[in-house]
This record gives C-alpha cells, structure tokens and sequence, in this order.
C-alpha cells in the first residue's frame, strides 16, 4: 500500500495538482483560462468516455457489469440519505442547504475518476472497461434524492422539479458527452480508435496533468474566497468519501467483484460532483449556500480523494479481494 | 437629430437562471435584450471568481432597453424571480436613437 | 471631491461594424472608447448567441464618456452608421472623477 | 457505394457530428466554449495547409492542378448566379437576402472540405495534393459576385465594395491561414513536417471529430433559434448542393480529372460558407437577413453534405470515372 | 412594485490595479460588486485590445450598486487610486427592487 | 554561419512567424483567442520546464550549472543599468519610463527561450538541460533593479515596493509554471515523462509554431497601434539585445561555457520580458508609458532575436568556443 501511495504521489498528474494547490494557497497569479480548462474536460469526458466504448467493443461487456450498475446507482441514491443525515445531524447544517450538499455527495467527479483509472493502469491492475458507463450513469439519480431530502414530496408537486431541471438533469453536458463517447467508442471499435488515438488516447494523461494543475488552483482559490467553513464541515468533507468507500467496498466484496472494479467503485462513491449538481442546485434549491457545498466537495473532498483517497480504496480492495 | 427617452433595464444573475429571466422578457413584452459575461465577483455570499468548475456562481448582466411604461411591466414580471435567486434589476433613463426599434 | 457631469454613451452593434463605429468616433473627436464582449442576445431579427462558426450575428458593446456637447456631436456623427446597420445608441447622464480627461 | 456511406456513417467523426446534432435538438446545454471552437479552426486549416504543402514538395504540382484551379474558381463565380435565380425565382426570397445566400452557396466551408479529404484517405482514394490551394481560392470570388448580384454596377461605385470590404474578403484569417500554412508547408517540405508532425498531423482527424461536435451543437442551436425557415428554403438549402456537385463533376468529367479529384471538386462546390461570407455579407449588404443565410448554410447544408453528400459525391465520380 | 434609489457606480480599470480597487471598495463598505471584461479600447495612450502577450493595459470595468451616501464614500475612499493609475469613475442614478439589499 | 541562419529562417516555426507579422501588418483580420493563446504559452512553460527537469534527473546537474546561475542571475541585474544608461543618455527618455523599459530588458522572454532551445536540437548543439532554471531565475532580479532605478532608495520605503508587488514578482505565473515544471520533471524523472510524452513532449514544436504565429499578429497589431516609437528608440530595440548577447558571450568565453550553454545564455540575456515585467511596471511604476515598453520589447526585440539573433549568437558562441 505505501508502494502505491508512493507511485500515486510521485506521478506528474498529482503533482501537478499539488502545485496548483501551493500556488493558489500563496496567492500566484498563475491562471488557466476558463475556456481552456472548460475544453479540457471536455477532452477527459470525451476520452475516457470514448476508450470505455472501444474497450467494450474489444473485450465484450464483462459479465459484473450489469451487477457493477445496479450496485452503483443503488450507492448515488442512498448516499445521499446518509450524508443528509450527517450534515443535518452532526453538522447543524439546515435542512435545504444539507440536501443540496448530500446530492453532491451521491453523485460522481467525472476527473477523480479519470485521474483513478489512469492510476490503476500504472500501477496494472485491470477493471472492467465498461466501469465508466457505471459512472456516468451515477451522475444524476443522486439529484432527484437530494430534491426530496429538501422538499419531501412536494419537490414533485411543486416547483423545485419543475422547468429545465429534468433536462438539466438529465441532458447535461457531461452526462452527453460521456454517454455519447461511450456509445461512438463502442460502435467503431478498434478501427475508429486507431484513426483517432493521436488525439483520443494518447495526449490523455498529459492533458489530465494540466486540468489537475487548474484544479489545484481552483480548489485554492476557492478556499481562499470561502466564508469559512467551520471545522465538523471540513471533517465532512474528509469523512464522508471514507464512509462511502467504505460501503461500496463492502457491498463490492458481497457482490464478488475484481479488485480493480471494487477500487473505482468506491472511488465514484466516495467523489462528489461540482460540475452538474452545483447547477441543477442552483436552480432547483436557490436558498441553499453554495458557499459551502461547492467548497465541501471542490476544495476539499476532491483534494483528498486526488491525493489520498484514491491509492487508499485500491489497497482496501486489493486487501478485501483476498 | 431627435433621441427617444426610454429605459435602461440592468440585471445580474446567475448564469443558471438568466434563460428563466429572458423567458419572462418575451412574456413582458421585451422586444430585444443583450446579455454580457462578468468575469468575478463579491457580495453577501462571499466571492466568486469564473471557472471551468462550476458555473454555479457566475453571474451574467442582462440588459435590455425599453419604453418606460413596458420596463414597468417587466420590472413588475421579474420580481419574483429576482426576489427568489437574489438577483439585481436596475432601472436608469436613456436617450436613444431610432425609438420606434423598442417596444 | 468633485464630480464633473459628462454622458454616457452605449452603442450596441454587431461586432463586425464596430470598426467602422470607432473610426465615426474618433472623428467625431471622441478622446477615449471601450470595447466589451457580448454574449447572446434578441431581437426583431432573432436569438443570437456566440460561436466560432460565424461572427455574423455576434454584437458588441461600446462606451463612451464624453462631454455633453462632444456627446450631441457623437450621436449626430454615427446616426447614419446606427440607422443603416441597426445599432442601438443609448445615451444616458453620468458624473465622473478627472472631468479634464473627457473631451 | 453503399459501403462508402456506411463507413462514412460510422467514422468516430460523422458520430459526433450527430451525437452534437442530437444534443443541440434536445436542448442539452452541452457547449464547447467559443474561444475552444475558434482555436480547433484554426488549427484545422493550418493542418490541411500544411499537409497540402508538403505533399506538394514532395510530389510536385500535379499536372491537373491548373485546371483543377481553373474549373474551381469558374464554378465560385458562376454557381452564386444559378443560386440566385433559384432564390428569387422559385423560392421568392427578396433581391438582396437572394444575392447574398447565393454568395455563400459559390464560397466554400473548409470543414466540409477537411471532411471530405479524410473521407477519401479512409476509403483509400488517391487525390491532388495541391487541391487545398483550389479550395482557397475558391473562398472569395463569389463574395464579388454576390455584391454585383445585390447592387449590379452600383456595387463598384457605390459603398458595398468600399471600405474594409476588399480586405475583409482577400485578406480574411480562412484565406489566410491557409494560403500562408500551404506555403510554408510547401517551403518546408518533408522536413518541416517531420519536425511538428505530432501536432500538425497526427492529431488532425481527433480534432475534426471534436469540431464536428460543435458544428452539430451549433447547426441544432441555429435551427432552434432561426425564425422558421419556410419549406422552399429548406429544399433549396438541401438541392443546391447537389446541383452544384453535379455540375462540377460534369465539369470535371469533361476535363478528364481523377476521380479523387473531381469528388473534392464537387464537394467544394456543393459545400458553403459559414465564416468568411457572412462577415463580408453583414458589412457590405446590412440589409439582407443573415437568419437566412446563416441557417440556411449551417444548419441544413452543411448537415448534409457531411453526413449524406460527401460519399454520395465520391460514388458519383467513380461511377462517371469509369 | 416599489423601486429604491440607488447610485450606480461603474470603473474602468486596469486589470492589474482591480484587485487594488476592491480592496478598497471593501474598506469603503460596498457590500458587493460585478467585473465585467473589455475587450479593446483607446484613449490618449493609444489602442489597446486584449492579447495573451501582456495584459498591461488590459482594461475591466468594476460595476457597483450603493446606496446614494455609501457612493460618495466609494468615490472619494478611490479617487487617489483613479488619479494615479489615470482610471476612470462614473456614477450615475438607478433604481433597484431589493433595495435593502445594498448597503 | 549562413546555415545556420538558413535552416533557422525556413523552419516552421519562424515561417509562421513571419506569416503572422506579414498578415498583422496588412491587416488580415486573422486572430487566435486570446484565451487559446495564454493555453499555448502555459502549455510552453509546463513543456519547457518539464522537459529540462527530466533531462536533469536523467544526466545530472551538470558542473557548469552553477556558474551559468550567477553569470544568468548577475546580468538580469546589470543589464538594467546599461539599458537605462542608454535610454536617457541617448534616446532622451524619460527617468521613469527608462526605467521600467530597463527592467524588461533585464529580464527575459521564455518563447525565446524555446525557440533557442528548439533550433539547438535542429542544428545538433548540445546544451546544459539545466539551462531552463537559468531562465527561471532571470525573470525577476532585472524588476527591483528597475524599481532601484526609477525611485532610488524611495522604493523600498514608498510604495513601488508595497502591496502585491513582490508577490507579483516573485510568485508570477510563469516563474511559477517554469519552476514548478521544472521541479515536478525532475522528481518524476524519465518514467513521468513516458507517461505524458506525447501531451509534454512530442507536440511541443508545433505548438510553438502556432503560438509564434500569434506573437507575429500581436508585434504588429502592437506596432500599428502605438503612437510612433522614435527612430532612437526603434534602434534600442535591435541594438541593446546585441549589446545584451555580446556581454554574455563574454562572460561565457571567460567563465569557458560550452558554446551550446554560451549560445543560450545570450538568447536570454538580449531576449526582453514582454509578459511578467509589463504587469509589475504598471502596479508600481504607473506613470510609466506602457506604449513604450512593451512596443520595445514585443514588437522590435522580440521579432529581431527570432529572426536573426538567435542564429547570430549561436555562430557568435561557436566561433569563441573555438
Ligand atoms: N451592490 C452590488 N453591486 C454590484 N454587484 C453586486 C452587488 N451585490 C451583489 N452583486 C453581484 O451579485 C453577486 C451575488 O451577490 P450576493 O447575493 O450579495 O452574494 C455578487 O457576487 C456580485 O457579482
Ligand atoms: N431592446 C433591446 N435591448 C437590449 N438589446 C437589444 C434590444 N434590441 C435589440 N438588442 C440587441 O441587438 C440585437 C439585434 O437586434 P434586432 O435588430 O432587433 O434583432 C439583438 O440580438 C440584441 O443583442
Ligand atoms: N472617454 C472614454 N470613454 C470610455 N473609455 C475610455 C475613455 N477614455 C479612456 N477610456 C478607456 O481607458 C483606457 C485608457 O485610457 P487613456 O488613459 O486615456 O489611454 C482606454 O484605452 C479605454 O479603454
Ligand atoms: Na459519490
Ligand atoms: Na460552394
Ligand atoms: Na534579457
């Protein structure tokens, strides 16, 4: 486990976000266009989605999948229950804003993901490579859990899912892009792979180790701009990924799933949006504090699960798969 | 040369609920609007700054020009919503040119 | 502290006359101009909104602090220009520090 | 032929166009900044500049080229006229908006053209290498006929051909960019191209299928946003292209080009603007409605071509080359 | 509908110097403020249009919503700043819905 | 000598280049967002800076590094003072603007860097891989002795030394994405680069090229839009990097430098900072004239060490190492 730590410390992707994090932290002026890191991770839905559907075509869906996705969409629904209770409970947070920072918590980071995969390559242990349709298809039912942790039935009644939200919800731009690549990856195979991997395969760690460098800067930045968030939030923010590792790597071990699949369920589990929940919250619940689900799982779970989550599940699931 | 007395209707919000606002616009009656990107930020809520994070903190500004009795009507028909997502409407006097283009 | 007033003159074109609307500025005498992005918008001839494919429906905004007088003179010179490409020309009061640096 | 469509169909690139197509139908807010899209642009015409310049100096101007340049730049001037009395004749649209469209309809979409060049390396079709050169020669001539269309003689005299016009047209970044990387391309030959290979070629077709991605998005978006375009239009937007096409392989025919040679032909002919034309058209002719230009051009025949004319074209000439 | 009067403040600045400017906006008790991009401009030192190269005369504009007494306190808490860095400060009359929510 | 300036005049890089000034100076209204240019100068360092750390933990920090430091570090302080000896004397600036003109020239330009480093690969040169961390180290120094200069001892009591300056200085984005680079190649060594080759290394020459094509559309959009430069000052801008490059070659000859690090050391000391320096000037010397400074430097020095100087300081370097 220390040997993994190790590999996932010292590889230029962590880093790279490291250095973000010290530059934010000391105030550099160093900045990443908005537009280009928006197109970067375009470019990491578009590759990691595309190399799930090529790895498909080649290998065949692996027989766990199916169990892989109802394991997965069964955590982003009731993880959120749990963080609610957390959050309202041993964090005081009031009832609106501890739902909308509980839907994050259900739902996945598309990058922490990305940044997993790449980790498990290098360090050789395979999963199955249709594990980034599981993630994406956690990206949202965790959304309509948290509407309801608001607003009880009346988020159907009422106006909360109402208007945009079911498109925002569930036509957003990262769940397109991801589902869409998966879906061309897995119609033109191998063949269309090849004409495109210079661009689709190859750069794709090099480009993921500069959007963890803008995330550094980013997570920085924000904890800097944060009202400050009192200390049982912070210990949320670390916690909670601890927790829901810890049950998607039990219900993983009870399913009987490889180690490498484990390893990415319980990092999707433990990962908390701040791309497509943030929206759709601000929308759906106006009156809950952004300030602080925003910062909860960009400026401190994701850090965690980039630096040290992440070699940690792989080790449990290693240590589990025994 | 004869310039036109209307009003000059000034919203910032959130990214997210702008297209919320400008479908109350036509419904108002609104016959044109132009919205503009911000770049940071600060207000009661701490401070936000763009990023390719999140957009759940950016805020854009929408302006629209309009006869003075038709800015009431859509102050009138926004309120609402400015009150629930905490935006900002601002109303001023303008002059323009070719007053027949604003309803 | 001192305030000077001065109007406050906004153009809103299409950014491919803008241009042209600078050049009418500076020969109107105008000392000073800035340029700000759009994002989208609506009007009588439909939604726009940016993209890489065409500039062609893509507006802009100018700004101009000038004068009262310089201000008339402004709005005169770039009537025509307003008039044949459908700009909008709004002109409105404001007060400013350094009153000197406005012509 | 069938088989050219449906490796056509199938290419991770004409995916994408659709998947942005679909998207941008379902009103995902699925974006890809502007600054993003610009940049892909451009890169793609420096791209095929350069590997057409390089091909040059290493295989010499084909002895086509001249006429490839001739037959190319005759149809820019002549297809704007056939455009226009279709426009104003059967479809009823106003004098000006008429010679207008009918401008870009003899201009070109580089895109389209990249498409196409991919397309034909796919399928193993040898071509020209010096036809990139044809396509931007072809991008300006029907902007003058156009203004001459709208204002007849008044166009020299009077104001639509003043001012920034003429370098607008003869200068515009398309033109450019591609002349400028054709040369430098053919300067520095095998040995430039060596040196940046990695960036300049291998990526290429990656990055086309990004763009098209957006083109899709964009195309959906400008249908949505576009007052209703009446039936007419719509047919016109879909039957000039393969009038065009079949004119310019008729002309082609008659020259005795390749059939390579004349499907990029008529793909350049069938193709039309949607950068360098309506920024010239929005100056010199403000009263002509670029709803319907733009619409028109983007959002139904740009569509087609890549999806259904570009095989289509190639089918054609190979039948004619026989 | 009730609409409160406010000033509407609006500075055209520097990039370099905005981080400046809010700072004391802060000191002189604004309770929030918008950025805004430009995108080119002139003035008496020449041109300028936003380029990857040097953002030294790059230029936003700082947009502030303030009760009449709180902005003849912002003017003169920055006017040393506006005179020494040459910016420009314009206020002008609005109304706003909500209007407590601007100090 | 002539070889050498040929092979650099017809590659790519310079090619593009003198496209982009050619285009800027006839007005094409070509242009690369702003936004994707920052992402190619960002993406410059993170190569440049990676690459030569990677180089250092595979060869080792060569004997030489530490004189090429202090040489580095001791001209980014004295060339100021030459520099502003020069502009009051004889171009009859002003004490001010001289000063803070002096600092640019101090300091250094990173694309010239690249380029440099670049076309020493081209033509076989062998340098210290160390030599990016020269550059790093050069961009600062030359700012307070041009604080020094314009203010006297007045800048460290009154306000040109206050406030975000020294973090502007000190911690600026690029020092920060060049050392941080640098450091993170280093750690990772040869196995971090595998992993990103083809995003940090393999592309990096055609990056270049584009992004060399925007600096030409800038140096003359700048050149167009400054108020006249003065001939005196227009002969600084070519005159002082060769007074810059022959003081180093100097001290290079006498330190006994390889002509590799020789060639490279007087790159950096006539190349002028066009990006970090321009920013601290306008916080703590506003009364400067930026119309100055950066026309200098961007539009005149930069043009003319691409062009011509780097071949000449080569040849300069190999004929003293002789
Ligand atoms: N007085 C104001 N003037 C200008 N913009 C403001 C003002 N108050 C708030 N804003 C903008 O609205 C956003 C949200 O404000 P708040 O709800 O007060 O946090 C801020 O981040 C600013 O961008
Ligand atoms: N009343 C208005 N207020 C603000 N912007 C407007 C207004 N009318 C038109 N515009 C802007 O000008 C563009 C062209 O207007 P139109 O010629 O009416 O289609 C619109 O897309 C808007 O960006
Ligand atoms: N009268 C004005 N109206 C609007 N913007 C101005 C005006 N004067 C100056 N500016 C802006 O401020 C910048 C610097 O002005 P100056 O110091 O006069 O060169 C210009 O490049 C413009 O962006
Ligand atoms: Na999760
Ligand atoms: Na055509
Ligand atoms: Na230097």
């Amino acid at each position: 486990m220390f040997d993994a730590a190790a590999a996932n410390l010292l590889s230029p992707m962590v880093l790279f976000f490291v250095l973000g994090l010290l530059a934010g932290l000391a105030k550099s002026d160093l900045t990443i266009p908005e537009a280009i890191a928006k197109g970067l991770a375009l470019y990491l839905m578009l590759a990691i989605g595309f190399k799930g559907g090529v790895a498909v075509a080649e290998s065949g869906l692996g027989g766990d999948l199916v169990g892989l996705i109802v394991v997965g969409v069964a955590l982003s629904c009731l993880l959120p229950v749990l963080a609610f209770a957390g959050l309202t409970g041993l964090c005081r947070l009031d009832r609106v804003t501890a739902a909308a920072t509980a839907a994050h918590y259900g739902s996945i980071s598309i990058v922490t993901y990305v940044t997993a995969d790449s980790f498990l390559r290098q360090v050789g242990t395979s999963f199955n490579p249709g594990m980034v349709a599981v993630a994406a298809l956690m990206e949202t039912p965790a959304i309509v859990v948290g509407l309801l942790l608001a607003r009880g039935g009346a988020a159907f009644r009422g106006g909360a899912l109402r208007g945009g939200l079911w498109r925002e919800t569930l036509l957003n731009g990262s769940v397109v892009m991801l589902v869409g690549s998966f879906a061309i990856g897995w119609i033109t195979g191998p063949k269309g792979m090849e004409a495109v991997r210079a661009f689709a395969l190859d750069p794709m760690k090099g480009v993921l180790m500069l959007f963890l460098l803008d995330m550094g800067l980013v997570a920085a930045r924000r904890l800097r701009e944060a009202n400050k968030l009192r200390a049982p939030l912070l210990l949320f923010g670390v916690a909670m990924p601890l927790v829901s590792a810890a049950i998607a790597l039990t219900l993983a071990t009870l399913s009987g799933f490889a180690a490498g699949d484990a390893a990415l369920l319980a990092t999707l589990a433990a990962s908390a949006s701040y791309i497509a929940v943030p929206a759709a919250m601000r929308l759906a619940l106006p009156e809950a504090d952004p300030g602080i689900y925003i910062t909860l799982s960009l400026a401190v779970s994701f850090p965690f699960n980039i630096v040290a989550g992440i070699p940690l599940y792989l080790a449990a699931a290693e240590f589990l798969a025994r | 040369m004869q310039l036109h007395r209307k009003k000059r209707i000034e919203i910032i919000a959130e990214a997210a609920i702008v297209p919320l606002l400008v479908e109350a616009l036509h419904e108002a009656g609104a016959s044109g609007y132009t919205i503009l990107p911000a770049l940071s930020g600060g207000g009661h809520h701490g401070a936000w700054s763009e990023s390719a994070m999140s957009s759940a903190m950016q805020m854009q500004m929408i302006l629209v020009i309009a006869s003075p009795d038709l800015a009431a009507g859509i102050a009138a028909r926004l309120q609402p919503l400015i009150l629930q997502y905490k935006a900002i409407l601002a109303v001023s006097d303008v002059e323009v040119i070719r007053g027949d283009h604003f309803a």
